[in-house]
């Protein structure tokens, strides 16, 4: 044989294993971590009841006494990896427990409040001649939908191309350049968006003017770096093999990017655009400046005032008058109404993403 | 028999076929006109705030000129998103981690839109939400925090007896960003590639070692990519802000008392609308600090993506 | 939606921007006035230098505005208006009340002097001498003085600090403007987050638009010898004590508010908003709508109605018939057509 | 139909690594081009710039020239599109789309290129493709089905299938049979051996049986050392070549016959 | 020191679909144990249930039982980490770690198990791996390069280099030398001779005459026919296998020599 140059040479030392530990030793007992979850759990409501401390130190003890514990007897048991992948995974799902407290805390509050205005004089009337109680919401329901849907309509094909252009094509100074200039747009305070587009339209159309596409526009500005961002980051993730098995198949590029690397990437895609919507359907001061505050219906985004939820649930908090509590009753109403639209909003980004997704996983 | 002389010789060096070369056409046109919009926001900003960079410092608000005036405001920015990041990315990473690695796979997908909600939370509710819910809920730790951890400047004190501290703003910041980062990284960890997992796992890694080796790696630059867009959400967010912090002092890293600084962008959401002459140039001059700063910000983190960028996971 | 009425289709629309401290008398105004009119009122609550901008620059119709033009904007005015000039009227009048919140204590006395200390921050606790001079009586606590102020620029800010310097300028040294001045209080954003943070702090004492005041013990202002509780009347009584400031064409009604005054019965923190107008636009239809809309506004049924919604005080009848003829002379040069 | 190749003192980089240097040769149309060679000697990256995938590689780079009948491969005016349409690939790491169901795999070729067929054509060809792949049997029940559930070996074959149902003229295949049992390999070969009536078809594969049963022409590429670049050592006949090879290097590789 | 297996009435499922079914073998320690078979029939399939990889499917299940020595590796008790740390895996597909170098890939299951390795033993370690995977010398001079900058062979190799340097007690390799050239084949198969002096090794292969040359015993895996599942024909020593198989499906395949 003529290889004998690259045969390997004797290796004692790396052709005996290593030996590990007896697959069942050093396990701890089954339940063991469940149970002192369970028992650090029980003193923590302990703590809470009997001895009277307050709730959330008693919650901070118990989370890290079960940590301690079971890091620390893990580690004595089934050593140091074992114990640290315990650790993160109590702190890891600890995370996520924590997070749900702002989020439980936050929709308890907007929709215990909420909940009163629900009725049909709510989403069927507008606010035109209403002074104290009752009253809708018809009008800024309708304006959100238009002024967030035409911001979308500017911003989503905007991004998705601008994320195209800088994955797929983007080489050299104008990529870098945009790359960078994006990121910047992200730190654009929502006033200044406002101001931005409302000066826009006074060059176009004079002072004073307030439409719902400048509101749209200002939107826009807020939305498109959080649209490319989130795009661009999906369309990396889509592994290179995929487009050459495209590109050897005489494909293509435009043709690769639209039915091989955007379905592949569609879930991610479609998550960050609501994430964008959601971004922005909650702005208040640069849609005040834009598309300005109205009582009526006005569901031409190119003619006079249109109000939205987030303006009319701001002002209708802020300057309430003396029938306060109705006034608040709207304000929170209207919120709720608008966590609901990007939930619905959220659900169907997920159901389309669900139709194309990779059928892989 | 299609043959390659079809189309006819052209000098340029890249030939592209129509398809193409309109598509690259108006993807590249997107991008330009974001440049295009970013550069009349600059000079938006720029012209707006001109006057006030010109005037003599006595015409400022405050009386001290343009740099003392915007300094408070920046630090307070700074130290609001920073801190909110510092809370947001490992608590995003870690609840995308659980989501995707940890949940069993029957709940994650919903658990995954629980937290999606949060992102559907409009500002304001935030603000409110802050004021009514979480300051409250804060007076009886930090006077603790300011009675026994009082050597450490964070929690200099004297606790505020309202809650609507820095500490607040920043929690309330951590939360709204919260959403964002975990949604993108979420999505980078379930693309993950099975391939890679496997790999790990086969040379005897237990789940949170295979997370290190394939799924983090894989991830780093959405981590980061979401990092940016949590942090231009978290410098750039104005009504929260506003409404939670009490900003009625200068630079301190005192995160517990009532004497905070404001940030540049709630401070414009505050001052704007009763302001006129002047002070409103002074505001848009902040905007434009602010804008410098999301700049170099970004400078910084890109610089990190591309230092390791052979190693992309799509290879 | 159906149940709308024509809404932006039937009639002429006009529309304002300005004060958001007018935005509840306004709506209040608006609904009274659409009820025997046809047409559509606009109100932006942008700000009262946004609505003066937006004024000046021709943007909008009509203005709110806490504080009265100064020289520029007035010349800015003028340009706009053209010949007549413009009109300048108050029409929104509201109580400032200072409100508490002080465990065990619901009623509280404070002079001006006082009351200028708490918010100089130089008396500290509640329990000081100087208060309990002027509280007998009252049990008052051992605990800390949290001042309260408006984070944002506001009317509310530069009436109450106007006040401060007017009644007790030795205890107040600081400048006049929408901004407090005051570094180290609790600040927070418009009137609800100010209530808001009385209320959830203790010993927190703030000053908020008296229709806001809710069920916080708010403060009996000492005026003379006198304490005085807000109330709409004594509130108006100011501008009926105050001088008219000079100078700025026959149809502007600004007022220098008499803040040290002594007068028996005057509440002396009161925000005073005005409404602005032209004397004349090009737009007949427009002209008589604004006319008669501003006519509604300072009537006594529209300023009941702002009472009734808004919680402010009714201007008196004397200052009525005083600004009733700038109003009259809205109108419009192309009537004849 | 078929096309004849003529390869010019190609050099072909990553970036500044040379990886394979002054290649020249003639592939002959309807014929079996055998590329051989120790791994990593640059078979895959010449196989790639025949049809000009390798400048995909981000700062990839080929000198000389690519010949295909008369029409220069590499000239300005070229477009990588068509030259890819008219050559197909099958790559070394089998690649099945995870979007698309085993069929819509199959017929990717068609469908990314929008070229419409009536549904009982395009199942035809499927099915015609995925016979001569050997696969038919195997999928015929789960058409539908996701094409990454499937076997390495039946992975590597709905790629081949892939590749021939857009009927290029000229195939070229790395590794193809590779992940195959020795059934699926005779399949594939019997393929090749149809094919070549028309197609003009290049593999590399390191089966030097494989080599000698299939092909007509037989090229040798080697190292001269760690770093070096690749070389095309030696191009002939198969016969020839394991015959009578003309280089030692060819003989040396060749006689420690494996595989 | 190594590792006997012991398979006991295996069914292997993906969801619903009965993939493997019935499995019984005694795998010995201290030999090669050589697994062929018609593609699709469920060889790595199996592979992967001897180290619990398949429950990486979601959905996937196992029945049966797997033994090893006198545990079992589906015990509730049994933490599938150590499972898998003692038993390695090469995939049939090369995976390297595409965010990590080259020496890192190697270094990452080193570093798992003895924290406290100093940098010298380190470098050692990755460099005897890398060359009993005979890759050292292409690759000594790239170390901290990306593993995906590889040729497909190379790749293969490290990740053989990659499971052999966690030195676990049973080595499972799917395929492993399909995408390599004959000296590498050749290296890897005397490292496999090597290494079953104290490991316990499983091979997957096309290739009868690899089967043939490096294992001890060989299994043969068919399938009754389409969506059926695949069975265990036959298992036994790898001499009488290849020359007197007991089942005619064996002799069936056998003889088709191809490879
Ligand atoms: N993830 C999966 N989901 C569903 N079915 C699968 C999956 N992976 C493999 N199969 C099916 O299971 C059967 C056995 O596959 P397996 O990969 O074990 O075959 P194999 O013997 O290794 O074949 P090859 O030699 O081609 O690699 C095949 O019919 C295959 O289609
Ligand atoms: N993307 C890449 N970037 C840098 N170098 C590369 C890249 N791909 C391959 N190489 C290097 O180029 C040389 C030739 O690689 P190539 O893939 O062509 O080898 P090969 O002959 O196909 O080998 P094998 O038989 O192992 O597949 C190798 O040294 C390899 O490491
Ligand atoms: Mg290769
Ligand atoms: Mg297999």
């Amino acid at each position: 044989m003529s290889t004998s140059t690259t045969t390997p040479e004797q290796d004692p030392e790396l052709h005996t294993p290593l030996g590990g530990v007896p697959l069942t030793a050093g396990q701890l007992p089954r339940g063991a971590a469940p149970g002192m979850l369970v028992a650090s759990a029980v003193a923590g409501l302990l703590l809470w009841l009997l001895a009277g401390w307050a709730i959330v130190p008693c919650a901070l003890l118990a989370a890290a006494a079960y940590v301690v514990i079971v890091y620390t007897w893990s580690r004595a048991v089934e050593g140091p990896r074992k114990a640290t992948d315990r650790l993160v995974t109590a702190i890891v799902s600890g995370a996520f427990l924590l997070a749900l407290l702002p989020l439980i805390s936050v929709l308890f509050t907007v929709v215990s409040k909420g909940l009163e205005r629900f009725d049909a004089e709510f989403f069927t009337y507008s606010m035109v001649g209403v002074t104290g109680e009752g009253g809708g919401i018809y009008h800024a329901m309708m304006g959100t939908l238009i002024i967030t849907g035409l911001a979308a309509l500017i911003s989503v094909p905007i991004g998705m191309l601008t994320a195209i252009y800088l994955v797929e094509y983007g080489r050299g100074k104008l990529a870098k350049a945009i790359t960078f200039f994006v990121d910047v747009m992200t730190g654009i305070p929502s006033i200044v968006a406002g101001l931005f587009a409302y000066a826009l339209f006074v060059m176009i159309f004079g002072p004073g003017v307030r439409m719902g596409i400048a509101g749209a526009v200002a939107l826009s500005v807020l939305m498109i770096p959080t649209v490319v961002r989130s795009t661009e980051e999906m369309l990396k993730l889509v592994p290179n093999e995929l487009r050459e098995a495209s590109y050897a198949l005489g494909v293509p590029r435009w043709r690769t990017i639209v039915k091989v690397v955007l379905p592949t990437a569609l879930a991610g895609i479609a998550t960050g655009v609501t994430l964008a919507i959601a971004r922005v359907i909650g702005e208040t001061a640069p849609l005040l400046v834009t598309a300005g505050l109205t009582d009526g219906d006005n569901f031409d985004p190119f003619d006079g005032r249109m109000t939205t939820l987030s303006v009319y649930s701001y002002y209708e908090y802020v300057s309430p008058g003396l029938f306060a509590e109705a006034s608040f009753d709207r304000a929170w109403g209207a919120a709720l109404v608008l966590i609901i639209i990007v939930m619905v909003l959220n659900l169907i980004a997920r159901i389309i993403s669900k139709l194309f997704a990779p059928k892989t996983r | 028999m299609a043959s390659t002389t079809e189309a006819p010789p052209r000098k340029d060096r890249a030939p592209q076929r129509p398809g193409d070369r309109i598509f690259a056409g108006i993807s590249t046109g997107s991008g330009v006109l974001i440049l295009l919009a970013l550069a009349g926001v600059a000079v938006f900003l720029v012209t707006e705030a001109w006057p006030s960079l010109t005037a003599p410092a006595e015409d400022i608000p405050g009386g001290e000129g343009l740099a003392l005036y915007i300094w408070p405001l920046l630090f307070g920015t700074l130290i609001s998103a920073v801190l909110a990041l510092v809370i947001a990315v490992p608590l995003a990473v870690a609840i995308a981690l659980f989501i995707t690695h940890y949940a069993p796979r029957s709940i994650a997908k919903a658990l995954g839109y629980v937290i999606d909600l949060l992102a559907a939370v409009p500002s304001i509710i935030f603000g409110l939400w802050g004021i009514n819910v979480l300051a409250p809920v804060t007076v009886d730790p930090t006077t603790w925090l300011s009675e026994h951890l009082g050597w450490i400047p964070f929690f200099a004190g004297p606790a505020s007896s309202t809650g609507r501290t820095m500490l607040v703003a920043i929690i309330v910041l951590a939360v709204m960003v919260l959403p964002i980062i975990t949604a993108v990284v979420r999505e980078a960890f379930t693309q993950t590639p099975k391939l890679h997992e496997e790999a790990a796992l086969a040379i005897g890694s237990t789940r949170w070692e295979m997370i290190r080796m394939a799924a983090l790696p894989f991830a780093r630059s959405s981590i980061i990519g979401a990092s940016m867009l949590g942090l231009g959400r978290a410098l750039g967010e104005t009504m929260a802000v506003a409404m939670v912090l009490s900003a009625s002092g200068g630079v301190s890293f005192n995160l517990i008392s009532s004497e905070n600084p404001p940030t540049i962008a709630a401070n414009i959401a505050l001052q704007f609308p009763e302001s006129s002459g002047i002070a409103i140039n002074t505001l848009i001059a902040s905007g434009l600090v602010l804008f410098a700063i999301t700049l170099v910000v970004n400078m910084i983190a890109r610089a990190v993506i591309n230092r390791r960028k052979d190693f992309s996971g799509a290879n | 939606g159906s149940a709308n009425e024509e809404g932006a289709s039937g009639g002429l629309t006009i529309n304002g921007a300005g004060a958001s401290s007018q935005e509840a008398a306004q709506s209040a105004w608006r609904t009274g006035f659409l009820k025997n009119n046809d047409g559509t009122i606009n109100y932006d609550p942008v700000g009262s230098g946004g609505g003066r901008e937006q004024f000046t620059s021709g943007g909008v119709d009509f203005a709110g505005s806490d504080a009265y033009l100064d020289d520029k904007e007035v010349k800015a005015a003028q340009e706009r208006c053209g010949e007549g000039g413009f009109v300048e009227v108050p029409a929104y009048v509201s109580p400032v009340a200072l409100i508490t919140n002080i465990e065990g204590v619901d009623s509280i006395k404070l002079k001006p002097e006082t009351i200028a200390k708490i918010f100089n921050q130089k008396i500290t606790k509640w329990n000081d001498p100087e208060i309990a001079a002027t509280n007998k009586g009252v049990d008052l606590p051992d605990t800390t003085i949290v001042p309260v102020n408006r984070a944002d620029e506001s009317g509310t800010t530069e009436n109450f600090v106007e006040y401060l310097e007017a009644a007790a300028p030795e205890q107040w040294p600081h400048e006049v403007s929408g901004n407090w001045p005051v570094e180290g209080g609790e600040a927070a954003q418009g009137t609800s987050g100010v209530v808001q943070a009385v209320k959830n702090g203790s010993g927190t004492i703030g000053y908020a638009d008296a229709s806001q005041a809710g069920d916080l013990t708010t403060v009996e202002v000492g005026v003379g010898d006198e304490f005085v509780k807000y109330s709409p009347e004594a509130a108006a009584a100011v501008l009926d004590v105050s001088e008219r400031a000079k100078g700025r064409g026959e149809h502007s009604f600004a007022y220098d508010l008499a803040r040290d005054t002594k007068e028996s019965g005057t509440y002396p923190i009161v925000l005073v908003s005005y409404v602005l107008s032209c004397t004349n636009y090009d737009n007949a239809d427009k002209a008589a709508m604004v006319k008669d809309y501003f006519n509604y506004m300072i009537s006594a049924e529209g300023q009941k109605a702002a009472a009734e919604q808004a919680g402010s005080a009714p201007i008196s009848d004397e200052l009525r018939s005083k600004i009733q003829p700038a109003v009259e002379a809205i109108g419009s040069s192309n009537s004849g057509s | 139909m078929a096309k004849r190749i003529e390869v010019k003192d190609l050099d072909i980089y990553y970036d500044k690594f040379l990886a394979v240097q002054g290649v020249s040769m003639t592939i002959q149309p309807r014929s079996v081009t055998a590329l051989i060679g120790p791994s990593g000697c640059g078979k895959s990256t010449f196989l790639r710039t025949l049809n000009r995938m390798h400048e995909l590689v981000p700062n990839a780079r080929v000198e000389g020239s690519i010949v295909m009948d008369d029409d220069d491969l590499y000239a300005p005016s070229v477009d990588p599109v068509n030259v890819r349409r008219q050559i197909g690939m099958v790559f070394q790491r089998a690649n099945p789309f995870p979007t698309m169901s085993i069929y819509d795999n199959v017929a990717a070729g068609l469908k990314l290129n929008n070229r419409r067929l009536k549904k009982s054509e395009m199942d035809d060809l499927v099915e015609r493709s995925l016979k001569s792949a050997n696969l038919w049997e195997e999928v015929k029940d789960r058409l539908q089905k996701p094409g990454s559930g499937l076997s390495g070996g039946q992975q590597q074959r709905l790629c081949i299938a892939r590749a021939v149902a857009v009927q290029p003229e000229v195939l070229l295949m790395d590794e193809p049979c590779s992940a195959l049992d020795p059934i699926s390999t005779q399949a594939i070969e019997d393929l090749m051996l149809e094919l070549k009536a028309n197609y003009t078809i290049v593999i590399v594969t390191h089966n030097m049986q494989q080599a000698a049963r299939v092909s007509d022409t037989t090229g040798f590429f080697n190292l001269q050392g760690v770093g070096k670049p690749g070389e095309l050592v030696e191009i002939d006949e198969t016969t020839k070549i394991f015959s009578t090879p003309s280089q030692k290097a060819t003989e040396d590789y060749i006689s420690g016959r494996f595989g």
